[in-house]
């Protein structure tokens, strides 16, 4: 089967670095041919590789507290270039603070994430949706 | 081009970048020098930071400080007052949202707009350019106890013009320490250069009778940092800004969780960093320590938190740093709560109090101390020869050629080829030397470590051990152990 | 009279006893000793402490294990089961109400009736003998982790034999310690004889291939007292329960907060009982240790209570303890509740696991295990001359005279006549000696360490010291410094 | 002027005896007359105690948790013996747990206790509040 792609990086002014590198090793090894961006990275620099790399899905980090405000308008910018339905998901520490997750949870649907991860979620789980929001057979 | 070099900025070079420094954001014209210096004077004793510092190595204690900043001024000041009154702070730092780091104060403005709209914070720091020199006089004025600048701003020029003039009396980062670890795009040279402004300007202060504390960034990316590479940078910037006429400076490490090497690596900090000043002629500075708690991921529990807290306490009162910088039981969620913060505090207090008449004499103390002193000299004589006897020239190209090598840097300047791991007793080790300057015994030193887990863990040597370690503090152990 | 001796009980004696003690209280008639045995031999490993102890003791790793207690049997177990999953304790206890303590079973009755109309708990633990074996089986067979009786009572009898015939597999008390902290008019003689029959019925489920796990209790008043105190008192109950037949034996020691006289008072505690017990002929007693977390008084504020725990972990970690038992958060206000006791533990998982690969070598390690090994051996072996030969005899004299003397003990037994108080460094030594049988040697050693501090804090020496000290960590300190 | 007489003493079957100790100390430093009946101590031995010594007040403490139990008919009994009126103080770890000490004070004052202290109380309150009760002038 034909490998599929994802275009990840961390949002915003953000440079945590360590967590964006351990995934990239873990979604490598899980078989997904990964395009990473590093850290740092503008909405622009996501949907541009997103289109060159015809990727199947773009996860975005956010660790540094910023990701609220660095997330908005991505889908609808995603779908003004063209890439509209694509799988959306972002993770870390999206918001400032210790907050309720399912309060966050629904921020980020709103604004048209597919999936939002809340802070240390294990590689396993992240590839366990993807192999399912994707359709991947094991 | 790299015509960097370690000297003093010319006066009429220095006021020239400065006018247009000024002039970065509209809050740049409030300042004036003289005045501000006239406001430093006036600063009651208990406000200085130097002043508080140098008591405090001088009684032999462990001061705490925590981290914290939001984006309105009055909330600021209603955290700080917390701080200092339910968390027994002796420190206050004020840190600067990372909008203002980047230099990008339009979206500081947007995010100070947004969180009064939202009556929560929407940045993750006190946008102090924004706020402007008025605005910090107001922190300054509220609080009783000495304020610093914590950031992480490659280019920190007018930041440090405001919050000088605003009052506060300690400013911590450096060329090195606010680059590598906080940029992904910046040439070394900028912000060396950059820097050497800040120290200046800092210098100037001292100059006209105002000590204003310095504090190289210790822990750099907080991840699995040996001791040899934060310490070669702390040093450096301690030459850099002696330089430029910085005479209160506290060097910094974060805590590596082997007490018997973070305990050497304080000792051996403080004793190298006074060593190179005064083989470089700066006599007369005052060096300072600072050793921050776990800096690398943490566990989600509180209560494990608190385990994490408290064992960074002890080991600062252990290793008779001057101060400590806290974490909170909210680490791995996110910006803690002021009462969260002030709980770390607490902790922190009730620890470091309980194990001020104690020392640590361990039987490998001395060899510990001895192996961060070999490879940290290894290092730093290293940027002395690249630069030929220049230490801003040498260290551009040691990070060029990766003899500075920081781990899990985001900055594509810096070489990323070394790869540190721990030992079977959970001491940083480096497992894979990239182009460290490294002697053969030292290199056989770290090999014969790494050696010794591997054989224990059943395994060879390799990145999985270094992910092991990485997540190894937030999964309750210090050593990344292979899962059964 | 005096007529006590460490000799094992005879049989005809023991069965004679046993019928009167079995007739204390209704629920003795439900003791049926064969199907006991039964019942332990059908446990599955897992469940049984004395093999989750050496096990441990192989490994050089250290298990944690809470205190908790509560007056009825559904609410006792839903207790216990939420510390075993989100505490993750390796071993559980089943803490005793004070009523039973002092086998006032009817007042427990009460205490039974006035927590269900109440629905909240009135009694301070679980009082096993009214609910009798089906009760205790009950517990044994909820939970998967092994079980302990942690008391405090003077006579014991009826309790043990129904909490063995329940399926408990460790046992903690003995003779002196569960009498001179606990009790007031018991006489020494008493308690001994009672213990040994504690320690027979042990013997004899031994004898039928149940290794029962028996802990004297280690910290006694938890108040400043001496390792060499606490020391004396785990060796000579270990001694009689020896004779007795017990063959697994876990000694205790309750922190004093200088790590040094910590990992050295737990290491010479293990050491010693080993060399008492084959000295005099009980060759085949495996020995593990305890450590008890800061048993004094607690400071209020839970995040201080936080770093007081975490100090007590670090410190057993460091002294390679077979276990450690835990404080909570709550530990000044009152019974912790299920989360608070939880919390304590998981902090203290956090940092026994961040130190499973470390030992502590101070320099001056060496030197405090040779002064605690003198100091008990001292008070031991005068303890056997005061019997001439016979340490239960030699015991009784022992505490009569002075020679055994516990700091703040309640009982009007004790001589109460030795005075413990903190030297500079913050380890326990003794401002008044009393009548303890030391060496002038060692006498003069205890004199220059209270005289350094007293000297350190310009006052002398007195009583006030010792109230300092009482209060130092509930107020944030380990040395109780003069107030300025 | 006359010392004040103080009966004080570890209530029920609690062995506690650190704070007593400490509390015999502190009121005796502070001046007043004190009648330590130490750990274990029932309601009729600090009856008879008081009754014996003429005593001002009655000073009961409990650690161990039981003390609601244990305190349960004392000013009853004390008005029985004669004691009409006696001052009555209570302090320690009164109740099981930590649990809100103005609920607490509320259920201890029905008892017919005058003042409860809550858990740590250092004796200089203890001491201000017996020389308010007690009219002594400093
Ligand atoms: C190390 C660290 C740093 C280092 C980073 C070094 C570097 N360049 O990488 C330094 C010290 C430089 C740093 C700086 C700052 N930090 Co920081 N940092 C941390 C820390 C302690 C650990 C992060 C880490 O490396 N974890 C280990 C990796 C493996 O885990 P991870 O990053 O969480 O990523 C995993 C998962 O989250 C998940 N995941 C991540 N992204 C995504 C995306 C998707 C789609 C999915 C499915 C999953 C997923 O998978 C990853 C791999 O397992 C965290 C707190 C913590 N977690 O304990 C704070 C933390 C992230 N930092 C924080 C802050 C505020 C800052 C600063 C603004 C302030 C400061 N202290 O100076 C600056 C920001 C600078 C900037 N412009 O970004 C806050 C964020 C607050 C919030 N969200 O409310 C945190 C939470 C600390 C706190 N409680 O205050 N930090
Ligand atoms: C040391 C100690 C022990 C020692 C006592 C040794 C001894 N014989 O004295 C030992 C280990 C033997 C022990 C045993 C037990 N203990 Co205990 N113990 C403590 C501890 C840690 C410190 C007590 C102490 O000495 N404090 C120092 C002195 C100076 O302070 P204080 O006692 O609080 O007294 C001061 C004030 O309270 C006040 N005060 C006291 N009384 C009064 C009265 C009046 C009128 C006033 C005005 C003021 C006042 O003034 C005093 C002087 O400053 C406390 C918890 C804590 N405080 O940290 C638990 C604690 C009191 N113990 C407790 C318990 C449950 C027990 C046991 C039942 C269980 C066990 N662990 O085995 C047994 C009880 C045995 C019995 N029958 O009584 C609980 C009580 C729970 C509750 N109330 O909800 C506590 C609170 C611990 C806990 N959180 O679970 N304990």
């Amino acid at each position: 089967m034909e490998k599929k792609t994802l275009v990840i990086g961390v949002i915003g002014a953000d440079v945590h670095a360590v967590g964006n590198q351990i995934l990239y090793h873990a979604f490598t090894d899980a078989g997904f041919n990964v395009i990473n961006l590093g850290v740092m990275v503008s909405q622009e620099e996501f949907i541009n590789a997103a289109i060159e790399t015809n990727a199947d899905a773009i996860l975005v980090s956010s660790l540094y507290g910023q990701g609220e405000l660095d997330c908005r308008g991505l889908r609808e910018k995603c779908d003004e270039a063209g890439l509209e339905g694509i799988l959306l998901y972002v993770g870390g520490n999206i918001v400032i603070g210790k907050q309720d997750f399912n309060e966050v949870e629904k921020r980020f649907k709103a604004m048209g994430f597919d999936r939002s991860f809340p802070p240390g979620t294990p590689p396993e789980v992240d590839i366990d949706c993807l192999r399912k929001d994707l359709h991947i057979e094991d | 081009m790299n015509n960097i070099q370690n000297k003093r900025i010319p006066d009429d070079e220095f006021n020239a970048i400065r006018e247009e420094v000024l002039k970065q954001w509209p809050t740049g014209a409030d300042v004036d020098l003289n005045e501000a210096i006239e406001f430093h004077k006036a600063l009651p004793e208990h406000k200085v930071f130097s002043k508080k510092l140098v008591d405090a190595k001088n009684k032999g204690i462990t001061l705490i400080q925590p981290r914290a900043g939001v984006a309105l001024i009055n909330a600021h000041i209603e955290l700080l007052t917390y701080l200092q009154d339910k968390g027994e702070a002796d420190l206050l730092p004020t840190t600067i949202d990372s909008y203002t780091r980047q230099n990008r104060y339009q979206e500081a403005e947007n995010g100070i707009r947004e969180s009064m709209k939202e009556g929560r914070s929407m940045l993750n720091g006190f946008p102090a350019v924004n706020h402007g020199v008025s605005g910090c006089r107001r922190l300054i004025e509220a609080l009783n106890t000495p304020l610093q600048v914590r950031h992480g701003t490659p280019d920190a020029r007018l930041l440090t013009e405001i919050t000088y003039a605003g009052g506060f009396t300690s400013y911590e980062g450096g060329g090195i320490s606010y680059n590598l670890p906080y940029a992904k795009n910046v040439p070394m040279e900028k912000t060396i250069r950059d820097w050497q402004y800040v120290d200046r300007l800092t210098g100037i202060y001292e100059e006209h009778g105002v000590s204003i504390n310095r504090e190289p960034y210790g822990p750099l990316t907080g991840t699995l940092v040996p001791a040899c590479i934060s310490h070669a940078v702390a040093i450096i910037e301690a030459l850099l800004a002696a330089e430029q006429g910085v005479k209160n400076i506290t060097v910094g490490y974060g805590q590596c969780g082997n007490l018997v090497q973070d305990v050497a690596a304080i000792r051996v900090l403080e004793e190298l960093t006074n060593e190179y000043l005064e083989k470089n002629g700066y006599n007369d500075v005052c060096v300072t320590t600072v050793f921050h708690q776990w800096m690398g991921g943490f566990p989600a529990d509180e209560a494990k938190a608190f385990g994490v807290i408290s064992w960074g306490s002890a080991t600062a009162a252990l290793s008779k740093a001057t101060k400590v910088i806290v974490k909170t039981p909210h680490e791995a969620a996110g910006v803690p709560t002021m009462e969260a913060n002030a709980e770390g505090l607490r902790c922190t207090k009730q620890v470091i109090s309980m194990l001020a008449d104690q020392v640590c004499t361990a039987s490998n103390l001395e060899e510990e101390k001895e192996m961060i002193r070999k490879e940290t000299r290894c290092i730093v004589d290293k940027c002395f020869e690249l630069g030929e006897g220049d230490i801003a020239d040498g260290t551009v190209k040691a990070v060029m050629s990766g003899v500075l090598d920081i781990p899990f840097a985001p900055s594509r300047f810096n070489a990323g080829k070394m790869l540190p791991a721990r030992d079977n007793d959970g001491a940083i080790r480096i497992l894979e030397m990239g182009h460290l300057p490294f002697t053969e015994e030292i290199k056989q030193f770290h090999r014969a470590k790494i050696a010794e887990r591997a054989k224990a863990e059943k395994r060879s040597a390799s990145f999985q051990m270094v992910i092991d370690d990485v997540y190894a503090i937030s999964k309750g152990r210090l050593v990344g152990r292979p899962r059964t």
